[in-house]
């Protein structure tokens, strides 16, 4: 199972991604890709750098899958984040997720995409015209562990 | 011994990836006292702790040998 | 614009769907992709065939990234239906929705999907080993012409 | 004249992919009930109907060279 759930520090290639999940028993999935914005509230990036726990990222990625599972029992999920330098437009993030019918392959990808923002441990930088700093996401701002499950 | 791993903003305040210290018995909470006391990384205190890549309490005990990485707030996807 | 609404009778390829939609002020791609399920309600298909009346399937394909634009003003939305024998785990679908934010970019993909299964004149004909019938979306045996925005 | 287009399993029941009519100044309403009682195309009746690719109702007047087409309930993505 763990190698459905991985950090590369190559571009990402979304087929491969979905190739994970394909089987005869889905009809439906979906996938998420998050990419490199240029503005952001106004302010122009020129690049991004994403740092990660690599050892534990892979494995709460793995555990959000798991987490998929529970809620979506047809569900399979694939997911693959980026690390190093990222340029506007690159790929910083692949979910893909199958379910044999369409409501529940949206609702399992949203879901891992919002819990990798709560629990998976990897930053990003922003490196603007005139500075740098690494983002925190707001919703971890406040301490303690990340609930299971239901956030 | 212990080692400790920072990353991302807590990173370029340690100086540092990781350091070495003798934790056995104590608490993360004391830990994390210590970082910022001793070496002045006081991000640590705004930072979740991982002992062997699992998130655990201030209250979590470290014993010899034990991996403990403080994650600032995360920001993947 | 009516290149990214399309009936193709080629496999289909994700990443060039998602190409068109790639863009520097995106930061987040949703993708649904349909494919062929081998069991439904316990009834195995063999193969499918699919249908389509090219050119008004295409206007109303345009006609659906036109409502998302009036929905969600920043999305670009692509799409490609495919036509002919299709097997087990084959793509009929691509569904791309690039957007600032991510939330967006759910709902509008959300949103395509089930406008075309209302308004776009596709069909599927199922082959089974025992028979083959075209079958009706559920949706559209009222007789009426589609709603146009709020489905 | 008009040239009348039947798809899926419509297409199956009447045998041909498209027929020609005239229909000039004829309803839609009226057209399916030639096809279904002249032609035993009964499945026109639970079908949406398009003139020139746009889908309209019953009362819908057609006018010499319009192409009608009749969709049956629709099954795509």
């Amino acid at each position: 199972m763990g190698e459905k759930y991985w950090i590369s520090d190559k571009p990402l290639v979304i087929q491969e991604v979905v190739d994970l999940v394909t089987r005869r028993n889905a009809g439906a999935i979906n996938t998420f890709i998050g990419t490199v914005r240029e503005f952001t509230k106004g302010k122009r990036t020129l690049y991004l750098e994403y740092e990660a726990y690599k050892a534990m990222a892979e494995k709460k990625l793995e555990e959000i899958g798991e987490e998929i599972k529970e809620k979506w029992p047809d569900a399979e999920t694939a997911i693959v984040h980026r690390v190093g330098r990222l340029d506007i437009t690159d790929i910083a993030v692949v979910i893909a997720v199958s379910t044999p019918h369409r409501a529940d392959s949206y609702e399992a990808s949203r879901y891992a995409i919002e819990r990798i923002k709560e629990i998976v441990p990897i930053w990003k930088k922003e490196h603007w015209e005139d500075g740098e700093q690494w983002i925190g996401d707001q919703k971890e701002t406040t301490y303690g562990i990340p609930a299971k499950g239901d956030a | 011994m212990n080692q400790i791993l920072f990353f991302a903003g807590l990173r370029e305040q340690a100086g540092e990836e990781s350091i070495e210290l003798d934790m056995n018995g104590r608490s993360i909470g004391e830990l994390k006292e210590t970082l910022s006391s001793r070496y002045a990384i006081d991000k640590v205190k705004e930072s979740m702790a991982a002992v062997n890549e699992e998130f655990v309490q201030d209250e979590e005990i470290v014993k010899d040998g034990d991996t403990i990485a403080f994650i600032p707030p995360v920001s993947g996807g």
